[in-house]
């Protein structure tokens, strides 16, 4: 039994965030569908796109406005399937400082992630009307690491995180909810995709390799179900998939469980109006939008149709 | 194929020229000096269009020499910011910190038999402090502008720099030393005197590889935090926007940055150090 | 109780005992055997014998620069190392030992500015010692501009500028022709005559240290000691001339014996 | 006092400033920490607090000084904490933990020792070849014209590149061509390491005096004589001083490697560490890294001390 | 036409209107200038002259380590430089410059193991050749380890070991007593005449150059150039009373003349 050979480029370290795919791998749904699944964890400064453009993966998971912007610059990415319905980023601030909307941003400090991940924030910003080069009037934006020690030290009053991620670890760091303000991208109208699966355009006129990542999606939603179904379970299998060792089982257990509500309601299939509201976000970016134009073939169902029959 | 030997040809080529010019009747006049590692560059350069463009690797992988010019010629005015906040104001203050404290140090150690059993030992601990464990903490600790670059800079340094001054102060023979003594010469005026002057080729030794490293000190610790500016900002922010030719124009600005600020340091090695066997030639 | 009418001269150094042994990767060397010895202020003691034989190691142990391993050295009735510290030698080394970074004139101004000469005062100095050692004109050249005689004279120049009290001169002329041996042999004699201080000088010249010396110390090797010990008869007065003297053929006969006495030992 | 005895001296001195300094450095966090449980601070509140000056606030509130060193994110761990997670992670990990060396018979993913390991061999692999690159460049140099005027000044400025902000780029087109595993770490690290050895051999080939090279030429020795018989054994103490740098730059190289994290070692460790706020974590790896480096600087002291032995000791 | 009686030697090492000036910082010096000089196979020359004259200069043109500004210099009908590829000279220069790294007996095995003699070759030369200069017993001392006219030994025989056919000699013998020094003109002489090599040697000693050589050459400096060269009458057997005799002071006494010419002028 001859096994075809995927590689997955993550878009980050393991962790619960890629449950299903692990799953998958781990309850041998891949295997199910003849496919041999090799998962490359991603991490700061891994451009999954420049991966796939190099040969280095078959398929890649990356949020939408990075996608897009790739696909702008030459490089013709196409999304297959879109495991999550919504999107778990937002700003999370001290409460102390006043801030109870964005309009108090102004005069504040937040830090932002780069990387793709700043378009969304900019976007928000000048649809605000806030100007992002600082001053009393503007905001000041840092360029955060991957962690939440500038809100903790008080470097930043305000700094981005997932709900599923940073935002637990501010509270674990023993800061409680009441102490904060949160604003969840999803409901200030500026929300975009996120984790998407997507592959080269070119690949996409094989029909081998069309088969291949109908098989993967198929097999990979299934992981997601599983994962959404037992998340503890999940959550050990991540664990045991970490190479580093770094994470904490009571961590990956709760990033499991609110994965499951991004991933809820989700079939894989990518879901036109909210397509059409990251694109209506990213084109609406100020000064320096993400994307000049609307992007033309940047997703297809073909794949998901197939898979979901 | 044909790309194969056009390259192979044009580097053969090249570097005959290069021989030529360097060995040939004219080596020694100061434009051919200045001629063959630019015709080496350029050589290159040269290369890497012709690899580029006849493999044609995907611009979002490395985009051609003539497309990273352009973009850094449109981008001057906002790479000079980021030359400003990063080289300037983060890789030099940090450079002359971390030197200076080795340098110090490094008297200090010499002079105490106490400070070089106890401190060397663990200044060499703090050798390979890793920038990627430190700069987090010192991002943390500085915040998030050039103060922890310099920073992660001084820490970087710091042990190149001591470890090439330990060894200069030591690099005396017997009788220099022998005459300091017979001269009834204190402590100090043996270290003004001799000891110092013996040292310098090491000193600039470690002066010239901490160039190098404070360059790449103060872009690394931008990765981890940094406001809107910064080489080291560039550099991440384009790679995310796979902007590449943007990347490679804020790698040249630290390329040339880093070049200068070495053969300042090499000239002023020159004419310090002119006595030593390495400079008479 | 001295004698009204020949002075005995202050014993400036004392040597009682001394002995060194050097350990070495291949066993040890013994390179000095119970050396007893006294100088007397003002004198001019001349050190002859074969190669090896532990010259260079004694005036190394008065200085202060090799310790004994057994025995005691005085010197002013101070250690030797306190001497050192203040400031009592002059050394003039076998190698010229020039700094390579310093030109020649900066090399001889060096021990003065150590000592703390005020610049006025080391230039007028390092100007004089220069032409008496014939190299006016080279003060701006660096060390390896020159020739080993050359260099030779600028480590003597060097040793003499800063007027110390006792000066130690290894093989100072060794790399010198005839004629300017025999100029600054009486030169030094004019200097010594002229300043009183007390000098110990290594040569390898027979008819040199007989010329020079008030006292001349021949030492055998293996292990390096003292055979004999020659005090001079001739008058302090001396002209270059006093060389075809019979004294001075006499004196010069006896160092030879001495020295072929010491080599065919082993 | 006895050989270690300054060591340990001093090493005794930086722990007391080390845990003196720990208090105002995380004295707001406890604070915040003891009003979340209703005590009462000086002053009361964390805005408050922002402004004020640290060793303020220890005056002010000595009662918490304790809590200072018992911070689960700390800005600076205590000692005994970091002792604590290299206790855990080091030692107990093994005997323990699920994945350990007694209970699965291979070393544990979430202990250190592994990634000690990894790191330990990617350096090791990287040195090798930076310090061999670097000797064979530096030789080209000295013994050409046209390399020393044309490579030389591109060495430079191979060093200026950011490497750092490459690695995880080469790491992954070196994947793409089917590297994988130790290689492209250990090239990263031999890019780092090769630097200082070019700089300190290129000096310390050329140290030997005009006598000693004229005396090789009047016997017409051949490059290769006068390269291994006088301008190598004359280059030691520059080789030496170089090869401790080196090593040191090929564990940064070989942990900024890592950083794309998969596979693990010390570098993935301290990344993985900070992302998920595991102060602890970051700063067991950290300090294991420098002891490790330390280590390494030694063992080139220890072959320094030994190759100076054969060559005849002093002057 | 030679005749037939005095066989013209051939000429080995002739120079042509040799001039070198070195540039320094503060302007150029002139080492040599116009220097014409025959040198036939087996002769032994001596140069003598005051200190900075240019004799170190020439033997290092003789050498091919240094080029001449002007003039030709011709070994062996090759130039100076292929004549070194042909490992045609001994070098023993002014200072021993022993490589500190190296034993005394692995610093003269040194030559040998560049020109690829085999270890049991090299081993019984180091011996021999030791023995000669009165080392034997200190193979396995480090330079640093020996006294100063030990090391000029030892650079001696290193300079002997591998029997080059011209032997080039910088003041060898300048730091050795009297005794030492006879012994080993004695012995080179003995090893000249049994070899024939063609020697050319430094020296500062009046009586050792007329000793040994069949042609004196004297030098005065600024600028360096030759003054007199004297072809000596004595015989090829030489015993050291030679030194008494009329034509051996004769000779002694033209050198001290041209000697102090050269001094006077400047
Ligand atoms: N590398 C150099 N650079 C500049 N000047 C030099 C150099 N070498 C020699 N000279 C000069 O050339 C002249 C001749 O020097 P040389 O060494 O030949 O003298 P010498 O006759 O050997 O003297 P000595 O008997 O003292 O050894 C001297 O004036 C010296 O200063
Ligand atoms: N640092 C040292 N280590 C070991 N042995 C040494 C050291 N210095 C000198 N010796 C040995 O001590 C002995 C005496 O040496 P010293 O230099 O005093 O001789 P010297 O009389 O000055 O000879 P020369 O006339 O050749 O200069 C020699 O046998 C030498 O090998
Ligand atoms: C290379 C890269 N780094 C970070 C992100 C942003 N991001 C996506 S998921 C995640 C972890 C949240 O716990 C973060 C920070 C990205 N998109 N790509
Ligand atoms: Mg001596
Ligand atoms: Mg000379």
């Amino acid at each position: 039994q001859d096994l075809d050979e995927v590689r997955l480029q993550l878009q980050w370290v393991t962790q619960a965030q890629f449950a299903g795919y692990y799953v998958a791998l781990e309850e041998g749904f891949y295997e199910e569908e003849g496919l041999d699944v090799e998962i490359l964890p991603g991490g700061p400064d891994i451009a999954p796109p420049q991966v796939l453009a190099g040969g280095g993966a078959d398929v890649m998971l990356n949020w939408m406005p990075s996608a897009l912007a790739a696909r702008e610059k030459g490089l013709p990415v196409v999304n297959i399937a879109q495991p999550f319905a919504s999107s778990g980023l937002m700003l999370t601030c001290w409460k102390d400082t006043g801030i109870t909307g964005p309009q108090d941003f102004k005069g504040k400090t937040i830090g932002v992630w780069f990387f793709g991940n700043e378009y969304p924030f900019l976007s928000w910003m000048s649809q605000e009307g806030i100007p992002t080069e600082g001053g009393e009037e503007g905001v000041t934006v840092l360029k955060q690491g991957f962690n939440v020690d500038p809100l903790i030290q008080r470097q930043a009053d305000c700094i981005s995180t997932m709900t599923y991620n940073e935002y637990g670890q501010v509270l674990d760091a023993g800061i409680s909810e009441d102490e904060l303000v949160t604003f969840k991208y999803e409901d200030m109208g500026v929300a975009t995709l996120e984790d998407g699966m997507w592959v080269l355009e070119e690949n996409l006129e094989d029909p081998e390799f069309v088969d291949k990542m109908t098989r993967f999606v198929r097999a990979s939603m299934k992981g997601w179900k599983w994962a959404e179904t037992n998340p503890e379970e999940a959550a050990m299998i991540v664990l045991d998939n970490d190479e580093t060792g770094a994470q904490t089982e009571a961590h990956q257990v709760r990033m499991m469980g609110e994965i499951a509500k991004l991933t809820e309601g989700s079939d894989g299939s990518l879901d036109e109006a909210a397509y059409q509201r990251t694109v209506d976000t990213l084109l609406a970016g100020g000064s320096d939008p993400v994307i000049s134009q609307v992007p033309d073939g940047a997703w297809t169902s073909r794949i998901t149709d197939e898979a979901l029959k | 194929m044909s790309a194969a030997i056009l390259a192979l040809a044009l580097w053969l080529g090249l570097w005959a020229l290069n021989v030529w010019l360097a060995t040939g009747p004219l080596s020694n006049r100061i434009w051919a000096r200045m001629a063959v590692p630019l015709l080496f560059g350029i050589t290159i350069l040269i290369l890497w269009e012709i690899a580029v463009r006849a493999l044609q690797v995907p611009l979002v992988i490395l985009p051609p020499p003539s497309q990273i010019g352009a973009r850094f010629a449109e981008s001057l005015p906002l790479l000079w910011g980021d030359f400003v906040q990063t080289i300037l104001r983060g890789a030099l203050s940090g450079y002359a910190i971390g030197c200076g404290a080795a340098f110090l140090t490094a008297i200090a150690v010499d002079r105490f038999v106490f400070l070089q059993r106890g401190l060397l030992p663990l200044a060499s601990f703090m050798a390979a402090l890793p920038i990627v464990g430190t700069a987090p903490i010192l991002v943390m600790w500085f915040g998030f502008d050039w103060q922890s670059k310099a920073a992660v800079v001084v820490v970087m340094v710091f042990f190149p720099m001591l470890v090439n001054t330990v060894a200069g102060l030591a690099e005396t023979s017997a009788m220099q030393r022998d005459l300091m003594k017979s001269w009834g010469a204190g402590y100090w005026s043996g270290l003004v005197k001799l000891r110092l002057p013996a040292a310098m080729p090491f000193i600039f030794n470690g002066l010239k590889i901490c160039t190098t490293l404070a360059l790449i000190g103060a872009i690394v610790a931008e990765f981890f935090g940094s406001p809107t500016l910064g080489l080291g900002f560039r550099i991440t922010t384009s790679v995310g926007q796979l902007a590449l030719d943007m990347v490679w124009a804020a790698i040249l600005v630290a390329a040339l940055a880093g070049t200068g600020f070495y053969g300042l340091v090499a000239l002023i090695e020159r004419g310090v150090t002119f006595w030593h066997p390495s400079q008479r030639g | 109780m001295p004698m009204m009418n020949a002075p005995i001269p202050q014993t400036v150094i004392s040597a009682r005992g001394v002995d060194l042994t050097f350990d070495t990767n291949d066993g040890s060397v013994h390179a000095l055997r119970s050396v007893d010895l006294d100088i007397g202020k003002g004198e001019f003691v001349s050190f002859i014998g074969p190669s090896g034989c532990g010259k260079t190691t004694f005036l190394r142990v008065v200085a202060a620069l090799e310790t004994p391993t057994a025995g005691t050295v005085s010197v002013n009735g101070m250690t030797p190392d306190e001497a050192r510290r203040a400031r009592a030698y002059g050394y003039v080394f076998q190698a010229a030992g020039l700094y390579p970074w310093r030109t020649i004139g900066g090399n001889i101004a060096l021990p003065l500015e150590i000592m703390g000469f005020d610049r006025a005062e080391r230039t007028r100095r390092v100007r004089e010692v220069m032409q008496l050692v014939e190299l006016s004109g080279f003060e701006k050249k660096y060390p390896w501009q020159l020739s080993g005689g050359m260099q030779q004279r600028a480590s003597i120049a060097r040793a003499l500028a800063f007027d110390a009290e006792i000066l130690l001169m290894d093989e100072p002329f060794g790399a010198l022709d005839e004629i300017v041996r025999d100029r600054l042999n009486e030169e030094l004699l004019r200097l010594w005559a002229a300043t009183g201080k007390t000098t110990l000088f290594v040569t390898h010249s027979i008819p040199e240290a007989v010329y020079l010396s008030t006292k001349i110390v021949v030492m055998s090797p293996r292990p390096g000691r003292i055979t004999d010990v020659i005090d001079s008869p001739l008058p302090r007065e001396r002209p270059l001339e006093i060389r075809d003297s019979p004294e001075f053929i006499e004196i010069a006969h006896r160092v030879r014996e001495g020295l072929r006495a010491g080599h065919a030992e082993h | 006092m006895s050989r270690y005895g300054p060591l340990l001296l001093l090493v005794a001195a930086l722990f007391a400033l080390w845990y003196a300094a720990a208090v105002p450095m995380n004295i707001r966090e406890a604070l915040s920490a003891a009003e979340r449980n209703g005590v009462v601070v000086e002053p009361a509140t964390a805005i408050e607090r922002r402004d004020a000056n640290a060793l303020g606030l220890v005056a002010a509130n000595l009662a918490q000084i304790p809590a200072a060193w018992a911070q689960d994110r700390p800005r600076l761990p205590a000692p005994h904490q970091i002792v604590g997670e290299l206790w855990q992670s080091v030692v107990m990990e093994e005997i323990e933990g699920q994945r350990g060396l007694l209970k699965s018979g291979s070393l544990s993913n979430r202990g250190l020792l592994l990634h000690v390991w990894i790191t330990l061999s990617a350096t090791a692999l990287g040195f090798v070849i930076g310090t061999v690159a670097g000797v064979l460049l530096a030789v080209g140099i000295v013994h050409s014209r046209t390399m020393e005027r044309s490579v030389m000044p591109w060495a430079i400025v191979s060093q200026t590149v950011p490497i750092v902000a490459l690695a995880p780029m080469i790491v992954v087109v070196l994947y793409s061509v089917g590297l994988q595993g130790l290689l492209p770490k250990a090239i990263i690290s031999a890019y780092l390491s090769f630097f200082p050895v070019v700089v300190g051999m290129v000096k310390g080939l050329r140290a030997p005096d005009a006598m000693q090279t004229d005396l090789m030429r009047t016997w017409d020795a051949s490059g290769w004589q006068v390269l291994t018989r006088l301008r190598l054994p004359a280059s030691m103490p520059y080789l030496f001083a170089s090869l401790k740098i080196a090593v040191a730059a090929a564990l940064v190289g070989a942990i900024v490697g890592e950083l794309p994290v998969q596979g693990g070692g010390l570098g993935a460790r301290m990344l993985a560490g900070s992302y998920y706020g595991q102060t602890a974590q970051i700063w067991a790896a950290l300090l294991l890294a420098a002891a490790l480096a330390a280590g390494l600087v030694a063992a080139i002291g220890g072959a320094q001390r030994l190759a100076l032995r054969r060559m005849g000791g002093a002057a």
